[in-house]
C-alpha cells in the first residue's frame, strides 16, 4: 500500500502531534473505565502510523529533494518543509529507534504512575525530532528543537527521585543556555541576511562572503556551534550528559542516545555545510571531535555505574561522528553519517539491555554485579554483540565506519590525527571489556546469587531486532553507504538544495 | 574565582558581539536595507518588505488582514505558531507531571488579602476578561491576538487568585475547564490546518475569506485560530500557575 | 543623538550570561536566563526598526491605499519571532522553577554546588 | 525628543536588571526585574511593536512574576 506522497511529509509531523494532543484526554477517559492498556496501544498505533509514513516518504522521495510550502507560501516568505537526503536519512533512524523504544516501554513502564504524561511527552519528543529533521527554515528548526528539549527535560525527571530531578535541573540550565545561544546565532543571521529560509540564507551568505566572511557571521557560527555543542554534549560542555542519562528512565535514555544527539549534530551539520559551505568550520569540528572522543573514552574508563559508563561511551562515539564530518571529503562525511546510524543501533541496544539488567537486579553498580552470564545467557550474548559492534570488530557494524573515518582522514591529509583517533579506539576496547567482565563474568555478587527470574521476551524483542541490524549492517556495509549517499551529496553540493527550493 | 572567570567570559562574548554588531549589522533604524547585500546588480532586502506589501492583499496573494504581525503569525509562519502552541502544551504536561495537583488543593490554606484588594480585584476582573476577549477577537485588526489575549485572561484569574486565595479561584475556573480549553484549542489548530488540505492545497492554507479589508469577519479562519490559541494559552497558563501554587504544599 | 539600543542589548546579554555562569543560586540562574533572552528580543526588535516608522498595522485611514504601508512600517517578521520566543521562554521558566522547588524540597538547598549526588 | 526618552528607558532597563542580578534578597530582585520588564514593554511600544508590548507586559509583569514569587515563597528568600 502506497499512500499519496503529496501530503505525507507534513503528516509525518502532524500525526505524533495529534497523538500528543489527544493522549491526556484519552487517558482521562481510559482511567475512568480502567482501560489504560488500550491507551498505550493507541499511542503505539500513532507511532506505528508515523513510522509507516516515514517509510512511505523515504521510499517515494528517495534521491530527490522535495519541497512542501506550508500554507502555499513560496519558500523565502513562508516556511517550507524540505525533504533532502539528510532529512530522510535522519528521520529513518529516529523513526525506527522510536518505534522500538515505544514498543519496549509498553512493557517496561507498565506499572508506573503518571503514564499519560509519559506517553504525551514521548510523542512530542518524537514529533520535535522529526520536525527538526524535515524543516527548511532556520527559526522553525529552533521552535521544534525547543519542543524536543522541553519534552526531554521533563522526561528525565519522570521518576521524581532526587537524582532524576537533579539531572533534569542541570540539563535544563545548560540546555536553555544552549538554545539561547542558538537563538542568538539565528538572530544574527537574520540581521546579516534578512531571511530565515535555509536555501535563501545559503544564497545570500555566498553573496556576503564573496570577499571573506564578515566578523558577525563568524560570531553567529560560533554561537551556533557552542549552542548545538551544549545540546549534544561535546566535550567542554558535556557536564550534563552523564547525569541526565543516569537519572532518566531507560526508554528516555535510549531515545536520547539514539535520537536527540543525532538530531543536534545533523542540524549543526545542515547549518555549517549548507550556509557556510564546506571548509570553514572543518578544523574546528575536527578538533572538537578528537577531544570529545578521547576524553569521553578516558572518563568512561573510571566508571562503575553501567548507565554512566555507557553515557561517557556515547560522548566518545559522538566524537567519532564529529571527526568524520569534520574531515570534509566524501568518504569522511559518509562514514561519519553512517557512524551516526551505527551509533544509534548499538548504543540503543546496549541501553535497552542495561535497562533489562537494572529492572531485574535493581542496581546498575557494576561492583555489585558479576557472573550474570549464567543467569541471563541471552542478555549476555546480545550485550556481547553490542560491545563488539561498539569496539568495531569486523563482522559487526562498527568496524566499517571506524575504518572509513580512519581512511578518510588519511586521504584528506590528517595522518597524525587519524592515528590518534585509531588509538582512542583501543580505549574503547579496554572500557567495554572491563565492563563486560565486571557484569557477566567473574565471581557472582550477592544480588546475582539470590536472583531468580524469568526472561521477559517482550523486552528482548526490540533488542533482538537491533542485534539483527548490527549483523546486517556489518555484513552488508553497502546498505548503509547507499543510504548516506544522498545525504552526503546534499552536504557537499549545496547548489542541489538551493535549486530544489528555488526552481 | 568562578565569578571572575564567569565575568571574564561574559565580557569577552559581549565585546565580540558589540564589535560585530557595529561593524557588520545594519545600522539602527535602516530597516529594509541590508548593507552587506547591496552590490551593483543586487537589491536584496529583508523578507519583511514583501510580507508588508503582501499581507493586506486579499487571498491568494496575501491574507487580507490589516495587522501584519498577526498575518505573519497565522499566515506566513503559522507552522511556527503551531509549534509554539505545542511548546506550551509540552510545558503544561511537564509541570503537571512534576507536581500532582489533584489531591493537594484541599490542604492549601485560604489566605486572602485585605478587603480593599478583594474589592478592587473583583471589580477589575470582569473588565480584564472583556479586554482579553476583545484582544482575541480583534487580533487580526488591531494589536494583539490569541496569545496576549489568553495571557490577559489568565492574568485576570491570577489577580483573583492573589486576592482571594487559590481555592476560590479554582472554584470559579477549575482544572477540568482549563484542561478542556487547552485540548480543544490545540486540536482546533490542527483541524483548521488539515482543513487546508481540502479547501486549498497545502497544510494551513488560508481559507474562509469573505473580503473587505478591515472588517471583523473578513478572515474567519484567523479569528478561529486566534480563539483556539487564546483558549489554549489561557487554559495552559492557568494550569501552570495553579499547579505551581497548589502543589508542593503551598499557600498564597 | 546616538541611540543606545545595541549597547544596551549587549549589556543585557552579558549580564544574563554572567548571571548564569557566575551565580550559585538556582533561582538567580533562572532569572539570568530570562535576562539573556530579553536582550536577544530587544536586539531583534531593534534590527527591524525603521526611523520614523509606524507599527506594521494598516491604520483605518489607509485601508484604501494599503500598499503604502510597505514604505512606512517597521519589519513585522522579528515581531512574530519575538512573540514565539517569549512564549517558549515562559514555558522554560515555569518548568525550571518547578524543578527547582522540587529539588529544594528534597535537599533543602538552592545552591547549585550542593547538587552533586550523581557522581559514581 | 523621543530618542532621549527611549535612551533613558533603555538605561533604566539595564539598571533594573543589573540591580536584580546584584541584590541578595530574591524578593527584591524579582520586584526590580518586574519593573525592568515593564520598562522593556514600553520600549517595545516606542519601537513600534504594540503586539510585543502587550505580550511582554502580560507575561513579564503578571505570569513570570507570580511564578517567581511563588518559587521564592517555597524555597529560600536569601540568595
Amino acid at each position: 500500500m502506497v499512500l499519496d506522497f503529496f501530503h505525507s511529509p507534513i503528516l509525518v509531523i502532524i500525526i505524533p502531534l495529534i497523538g500528543g494532543f489527544i493522549t491526556p484526554g484519552l487517558s482521562l477517559v481510559a482511567s475512568k473505565y480502567s482501560l489504560t492498556k488500550y491507551r498505550d496501544y493507541i499511542v503505539f498505533g500513532f507511532m506505528a502510523t508515523t513510522f509507516l509514513l516515514i517509510l512511505n516518504t523515504a521510499i517515494q522521495g528517495w534521491g530527490e529533494i522535495y519541497v512542501y510550502p506550508l500554507g502555499g507560501w513560496e519558500p523565502p516568505l513562508g516556511i517550507s518543509v524540505v525533504l533532502d537526503g539528510l532529512g530522510v536519512f535522519i528521520s529513518l533512524i529516529v523513526g525506527s529507534i522510536s518505534l522500538l523504544i515505544l514498543y519496549y516501554s509498553l512493557d517496561f513502564m507498565k506499572d508506573k504512575k503518571r503514564l499519560s504524561q509519559f506517553y504525551t511527552l514521548m510523542l512530542f519528543l518524537i514529533a520535535g525530532m522529526l520536525g527538526v529533521s524535515y524543516t527548511g527554515d532556520i527559526f522553525n528548526l529552533y521552535v521544534f528543537f525547543e519542543i524536543m528539549s522541553i519534552a526531554s527535560y521533563a522526561l528525565i525527571a519522570f521518576y521524581r527521585t532526587s537524582d532524576s530531578i537533579e539531572a533534569s535541573l542541570k540539563y535544563i540550565i545548560i540546555g536553555s543556555l544552549g538554545t539561547g545561544f542558538i537563538l542568538t546565532g539565528i538572530v544574527i543571521l537574520y540581521a546579516l541576511t534578512g531571511t530565515l529560509n535555509i536555501a535563501d540564507l545559503a544564497v545570500r551568505m555566498s553573496l556576503i562572503s564573496s570577499e571573506g566572511f564578515p566578523l558577525l557571521s563568524l560570531l553567529a557560527l560560533g554561537f551556533l556551534i557552542v549552542g548545538f555543542g551544549m545540546k549534544v554534549g561535546m566535550i567542554p560542555f558535556h557536564a550534563w550528559l552523564p547525569d541526565a542519562y543516569q537519572g532518566a528512565p531507560i526508554p528516555v535514555t535510549t531515545i536520547m542516545a539514539g535520537g536527540t544527539g543525532i538530531i543536534g549534530i545533523s542540524s549543526l551539520l545542515r547549518i555549517v555545510y549548507l550556509i557556510y559551505g564546506n571548509g570553514l568550520a572543518n578544523n574546528l569540528l575536527l578538533g572538537l571531535g578528537l577531544l570529545t572522543m578521547i576524553i569521553g573514552a578516558l572518563l568512561a574508563l573510571r566508571q562503575y555505574r553501567l548507565k554512566r559508563l555507557l553515557a561517557y561511551s556515547s560522548i566518545s562515539q559522538m566524537g567519532y561522528v564529529l571527526f568524520g564530518l569534520g574531515i570534509g571529503n566524501s568518504l569522511g562525511i559518509s562514514s561519519g553519517l553512517y557512524h551516526m546510524l551505527n551509533k544509534a543501533i548499538f548504543k540503543s541496544l546496549l541501553f535497552l539491555l542495561a535497562g533489562i539488567i537494572i529492572t531485574r537486579l535493581k542496581t546498575d553498580n557494576m561492583k555489585e554485579l558479576g557472573g550474570l552470564a549464567k543467569k541471563m545467557p541471552i542478555t549476555a550474548v546480545f550485550f556481547a554483540v553490542g560491545s563488539l559492534a561498539l569496539v568495531g570488530i569486523p563482522p559487526f557494524n562498527g568496524f566499517v565506519t571506524k575504518a572509513g573515518i580512519f581512511y578518510g582522514g588519511m586521504q584528506a591529509g590528517y595522518p597524525v590525527l587519524s592515528t590518534i583517533a585509531a588509538f582512542s579506539a583501543t580505549l574503547t576496547v579496554i572500557y567495554i571489556i572491563r565492563a563486560y567482565i565486571l557484569i557477566f563474568l567473574g565471581e557472582p555478587g550477592d544480588r546475582v546469587k539470590n536472583y531468580t527470574g524469568q526472561n521477559n521476551y517482550k523486552l528482548l524483542l526490540p533488542a533482538f531486532a537491533l542485534v539483527i541490524a548490527c549483523i546486517v549492517f556489518g555484513i552488508f556495509p553497502g546498505l548503509g553507504f547507499n543510504a548516506t549517499e544522498a545525504a552526503q551529496e546534499v552536504l557537499l553540493n549545496p547548489e542541489l538544495y538551493i535549486e530544489a527550493v528555488f526552481p | 574565582m568562578q565569578k571572575k572567570l564567569a565575568l571574564l567570559m561574559a565580557v569577552m562574548v559581549g565585546l565580540l558581539l558589540i564589535v560585530g554588531i557595529y561593524s557588520d549589522a545594519p545600522s539602527y533604524g535602516a530597516f529594509p536595507d541590508r548593507p552587506l547585500l547591496e552590490t551593483e546588480d543586487n537589491t536584496l532586502h529583508s523578507i519583511g518588505l514583501p510580507i508588508l506589501e503582501g499581507t493586506p492583499q486579499s487571498p491568494p496573494d496575501g491574507l487580507g488582514v490589516p495587522n501584519v504581525v498577526t498575518g505573519v503569525l497565522w499566515g506566513y509562519r503559522a507552522y511556527d505558531t503551531m509549534g509554539e502552541a505545542t511548546v506550551l502544551f509540552t510545558a503544561v504536561v511537564s509541570v503537571s507531571m512534576l507536581g500532582s495537583h489533584a489531591g493537594l488543593l484541599s490542604i492549601c490554606k485560604i489566605v486572602g488579602m485585605t478587603a480593599i484588594v478583594k474589592t478592587v480585584a473583583s471589580l477589575l476582573t470582569p473588565f480584564l476578561f472583556l479586554f482579553g476577549g476583545y484582544i482575541i477577537f480583534y487580533g487580526h485588526l488591531t494589536p494583539g491576538g490569541g496569545f496576549p489575549g489568553g495571557v490577559i485572561i489568565a492574568a485576570a484569574m491570577v489577580l483573583l487568585l492573589l486576592a482571594y486565595g487559590v481555592r476560590f479561584a479554582c472554584s470559579k475556573i477549575g482544572f477540568i475547564p482549563c484542561e478542556l480549553g487547552e485540548e480543544i484549542g490545540a486540536i482546533m489548530i490542527v483541524v483548521i490546518g488539515i482543513g487546508g488540505f481540502f479547501t486549498g492545497t497545502y497544510f494551513l492554507q488560508p481559507m474562509l475569506y469573505f473580503g473587505g479589508l478591515g472588517d471583523l469577519l473578513s478572515n474567519v479562519q484567523m479569528i478561529l485560530l486566534n480563539i483556539a490559541v487564546g483558549l489554549k494559552v489561557a487554559g495552559g497558563m492557568l494550569i501552570i500557575v495553579y499547579t505551581l501554587i497548589s502543589s508542593f504544599g503551598g499557600e498564597v | 543623538m546616538m541611540s543606545l539600543n545595541f549597547p544596551v542589548v549587549v549589556l543585557l546579554f552579558t549580564l544574563g550570561l554572567y548571571c548564569i555562569l557566575g551565580k550559585k543560586n538556582i533561582i538567580k540562574i533562572i532569572i539570568g536566563l530570562s535576562i539573556m533572552t530579553d536582550g536577544v528580543h530587544l536586539l531583534l526588535i531593534s534590527l527591524g526598526y525603521r526611523s520614523e516608522g509606524i507599527a506594521p498595522i494598516v491604520p483605518s485611514s489607509m485601508l484604501e491605499n494599503f500598499s503604502e504601508i510597505a514604505g512606512l512600517a517597521v519589519d513585522p517578521v522579528p515581531q512574530a519571532l519575538v512573540l514565539t520566543s517569549i512564549v517558549i521562554n515562559v514555558c522554560i521558566l515555569a518548568l525550571a522553577l518547578s524543578l527547582a522547588i522540587h529539588k529544594f524540597r528534597q535537599q533543602g538547598s538552592t545552591n547549585v554546588q550542593d547538587f552533586n549526588n550523581l557522581k559514581n | 525628543m523621543e530618542n532621549i526618552f527611549l535612551n533613558i528607558l533603555l538605561l533604566l532597563v539595564f539598571l533594573f536588571y543589573f540591580i536584580a542580578v546584584l541584590v541578595e534578597d530574591l524578593l527584591y530582585s524579582i520586584i526590580v526585574l518586574t519593573a525592568g520588564s515593564t520598562a522593556l514593554a514600553v520600549i517595545f511600544y516606542i519601537l513600534q511593536a504594540p503586539d510585543i508590548a502587550l505580550t511582554q507586559a502580560a507575561v513579564g509583569t503578571a505570569v513570570s512574576t507570580v511564578l517567581l514569587v511563588n518559587a521564592v515563597n517555597k524555597t529560600r528568600r536569601k540568595e
